[in-house]
């Protein structure tokens, strides 16, 4: 699959209005368990990505996924910032314009783990991590339809992390009290997923 | 939400600004980004780089200065700063002598720190500091959070590097007085956060969260109002379990108010706090009460116990010359 | 209303023992009575006294020390304390060059610092503080305020009294630092008095009251809460209109909280205050910023600005070492 | 008329259990045009006073006004110590244990210009003073039933009070404001006034 100027762009619009539009719910998340700035965090990021979507857009798919990611890494700050960034810097490492399923999934797992390394974090531990998890095997299963499997996988993941008890992230710090709770970025993950599965919609 | 505030995105960079002005006698404003900076450098000397999420006024910013820090970088509020804004920081307080990073257990934090420090290519060493015994330590979890103690692993680095000791022994000497020191908080109320706009938590009238951070976040557990020696007794007694036998000895007493509680109640706290403290075994020689790391207008106060021994002393008296912590000069 | 106190009776003598165990190096409790009393007093200098109801920490027992008052007299919240107390305070400080008296105007505390007076039998002077400028002036009205500009007269009759001076002089030199200082506060919610159990006043999530005093007491009138500079312009506003001319030189400008409002806003109002006193003309020769004349918990500010000659400005600098004000020592 | 330990000690009850039971009252009154202390100020003074009620009825009438004002110069603080304080030191100075109407108006004339004096007040400036006033009025004119019109008159002053606007005490601050509440010191007034007035009527 060909990632041309015109899905870049599409892809950033998508992903930056989601974030922007969830904000407010993503702060509300983040109040119950943690220090209430997710939102306010992922959408300055977003906004910054978004004010520089005609400039980004322009480069090869993995100097875009760069710079991406080190925008966010300059704009949103706090514990998503690092990591989100990091999730970007790590994609734009492998991927080229022209790229398969399985290049975007190989891709994806190297990220995870990219992330898993700079939060010193692991599946499990209510965190975004817990929505890239299971996204990335159904990116691997493949097959008809898959954005709305992707997408249904991600809404799934980020409900599964309420009943988890916080192991690593400032919800951490309130040990059972952070049962029963969605971890906020595992939500954002979720609007992310959602958004570039809507943008695959389209190119299908 | 009721602040003295223009817009809500500039309350950081305006506060910020009003601060280097009103200081401008002993720091001013980084210029390639905005952090704070100590005016008058000291050549070769290990420069102390600090910094988080604002809304913990005075802490880094207030520390600033001779026999203290000499850089302080402000996040957003309760969020870290980014990497670029440390790296900028470190670079323009290194004079020679390699950098130290004083760094608040938080993830948000240590990662940016981490970040900034990868990415710097300079001579750069990093103290965490953890020491609220609120939560449970465990090499599995994220760990304790770094809260009002780490104004006194900064007040003893500070004038530790002002007699010229290295980046290592400043190293080591940190993580010392980091381990020696344990806090916890309680919290009456929770504070907004300008750009969320509510409360964090609400609590009920007769209502208190014991185990509180510094980000208004919720704590360990809720329980009913209590009278200050209850609370004090509680608190006394997670610190001296925490620390066990080594709690009979001289202490520093930290009592930190969290922005919204008036000093005649931490005056209060304090008495018995003290009590408590001396019931256990241990010598209060050196106090400090006030606002000094605090959690926006979160009405509530922590309680910290630093061990010291002759040379922590020593270096706890040396001259300090900031806008929030000053003697000797 | 949530605090951390034992008993709403304990609560002034409670933290004023806080106060004093943890400032020991400065301050020791009065023996004949519960007051404030400077550690080393100096032996010859005219005593500075100051005192007046409790809830307004570090006022005024934070300022005793080198280079400030000798002796602070707390009455209970809001209420100013009784002639007895007053005169034990008096007859501790006095060590034989008189004794000069810092009240603030109000009613009780004239009222009751007078019949102090008269009934001590020693040679005391009084200097009456009445800096706020919301109340309008008239001799026919109990006239203005003593508000937090009472920090700049007591800061630096200190110094002089430090120097030698007489009584009279000292007496005179308040008169007249008095009437260089002006203050104006507005807040954006009451206090709870710990006796009264709920706050003195209620406000909406919309409102402020413009023209507070410090004791949570409504101001001149309630208006919908405005952003940071326009309060700023308006205190100004006030504040020049009624210096006149004379705003056109050095002033030190104090923005003081009332207690339940983060150093953050402050430091952001500091920046917008300053910009206004700087384009009415006025320079900002020094700044003070942080809670030093408070109303218990209440959320808001002041501003106060101060006319500074080289004499005043030599003695403002002048060390001091109190509790809640200390350099140059 | 003799004023005997018996009243003497009646007339401390009486006074410091209305100003007791009326505290939270007068704390209400004056939240609202002052500062929220003046009941818990003169519940101090007179639970001082009452504590020491047998050792002040032993005195003679003039010694123990003089005493229980020097309490509430010592016990109660705020303005409205000074003031009372001041109002019954001065009657301790000329009443003695036989007494007449006259000389008792005599020295609460006497006694209202030392509050004037402390206060540098006057009628009408919404303080105690505008009970006093109408107060020393009614006793003034005697006659029967005396007591019931100083009870009468205490109220009706002492509600005169709302409409003023203050030029003394901490209500002045507020200017215009201070309209429309009554004036916590004059309803204190009203009910020593009144708790008097109670005495009066049992020994007649
Ligand atoms: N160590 C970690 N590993 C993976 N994800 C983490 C880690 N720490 C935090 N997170 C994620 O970051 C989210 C919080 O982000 P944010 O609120 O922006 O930062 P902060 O916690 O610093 O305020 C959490 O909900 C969680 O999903
Ligand atoms: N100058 C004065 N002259 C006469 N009465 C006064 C004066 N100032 C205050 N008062 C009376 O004192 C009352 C307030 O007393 P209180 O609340 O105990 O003292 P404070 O005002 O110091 O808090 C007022 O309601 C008024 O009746
Ligand atoms: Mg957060
Ligand atoms: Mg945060
Ligand atoms: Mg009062
Ligand atoms: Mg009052």
């Amino acid at each position: 699959m060909m990632i041309d100027r015109d899905i870049r762009k599409r892809l950033i619009v998508a992903v930056a209005n989601r974030i922007i539009a969830g904000a407010e719910e993503l702060t509300d998340l983040d109040r119950a368990i943690g220090d209430g700035d997710h939102g306010s965090n992922m959408r300055r990021g977003f906004e910054a990505v978004l004010a520089a979507a005609d400039v980004l857009s322009d480069k090869s798919f993995g100097e875009y996924l760069t710079a991406v990611g080190m925008t966010l890494v300059m704009k949103v700050g706090g514990a998503s910032g690092p990591l989100y960034g990091t999730l970007f810097l790590s994609l734009g490492k492998s991927l080229a314009d022209d790229v398969s399923r399985e290049q975007v999934a190989d891709a994806f797992a190297a990220a995870i783990e990219a992330v898993k390394a700079r939060g010193k974090s692991d599946v499990g531990h209510k965190t975004m991590l817990d929505v890239f998890h299971p996204v990335l095997g159904a990116l691997r299963g493949g097959g008809d339809g898959l954005p709305e499997r992707l997408k249904a996988t991600a809404r799934r993941a980020a409900e599964d992390t309420i009943p988890m008890k916080a192991i690593r992230g400032r919800a951490s710090f309130l040990g059972e009290r952070s049962v029963g709770h969605m971890d906020p970025g595992a939500r954002s993950s979720e609007l992310i997923v959602d958004a570039v599965a809507d943008v695959m919609e389209g190119c299908a | 939400m009721k602040k003295l505030i223009n817009a809500v995105e500039d309350v950081v960079k305006e506060s910020l600004a009003g601060f280097c002005s009103a200081h401008s006698d002993i720091v001013r404003l980084g210029e390639a980004a905005p952090f704070v900076l100590r005016r008058h450098l000291k050549r070769g000397k290990v420069a102390l780089v600090s910094g988080g999420g604002s809304g913990h006024e005075p802490l880094h910013g207030g520390f600033v200065g001779e026999g203290m820090l000499d850089a302080a970088v402000p996040g957003q509020v309760f969020t870290s700063p980014t990497p670029d804004l440390i790296i900028a920081a470190i670079e323009a307080a290194d004079t020679g002598g390699g950098v130290l990073l004083i760094v608040k257990n938080y993830e948000g934090d240590v990662m940016n720190f981490d970040m900034a420090r990868e990415m710097s290519g300079k001579s750069v060493a990093t103290v965490i500091t953890d020491d609220d015994v609120a939560v449970e330590t465990s090499t599995y979890s994220t760990g304790r959070r770094g809260v009002a103690g780490t104004l006194i692993v900064e007040k003893i680095l500070g004038a530790a590097a002002e007699q010229g000791r290295s980046l290592a022994e400043l190293k080591a000497l940190g993580d010392r007085v980091n381990a020696a020191t344990r806090s916890i908080g309680i919290a009456l109320t929770s504070c907004t956060v300008p750009a969320a706009g509510k409360p964090t938590f609400e609590l009920g009238d007769d209502e208190m969260e014991v185990g509180v951070g510094i980000h208004g976040e919720p704590g360990r557990r809720r329980v009913k109002l209590r009278p200050a020696k209850e609370i004090a007794a509680e608190m006394v007694g997670a610190i001296t379990a925490d620390l066990g036998a080594r709690a009979r000895g001289d202490v520093i007493l930290l009592i930190n108010g969290f922005g919204g509680t008036p000093l005649s109640e931490l005056y209060l706290m304090y008495n018995d706090v003290r009590h408590g403290v001396e019931a256990a075994g241990g010598t209060v020689a050196r106090s400090l009460v006030g606002n000094f790391v605090t959690s926006l207008d979160m009405a509530g106060c922590s309680a910290t116990v630093s061990l010291l021994d002759e040379e922590l002393r020593r270096l706890w008296d040396a001259p300090v010359h900031t806008a929030a912590l000053r003697w000797g000069i």
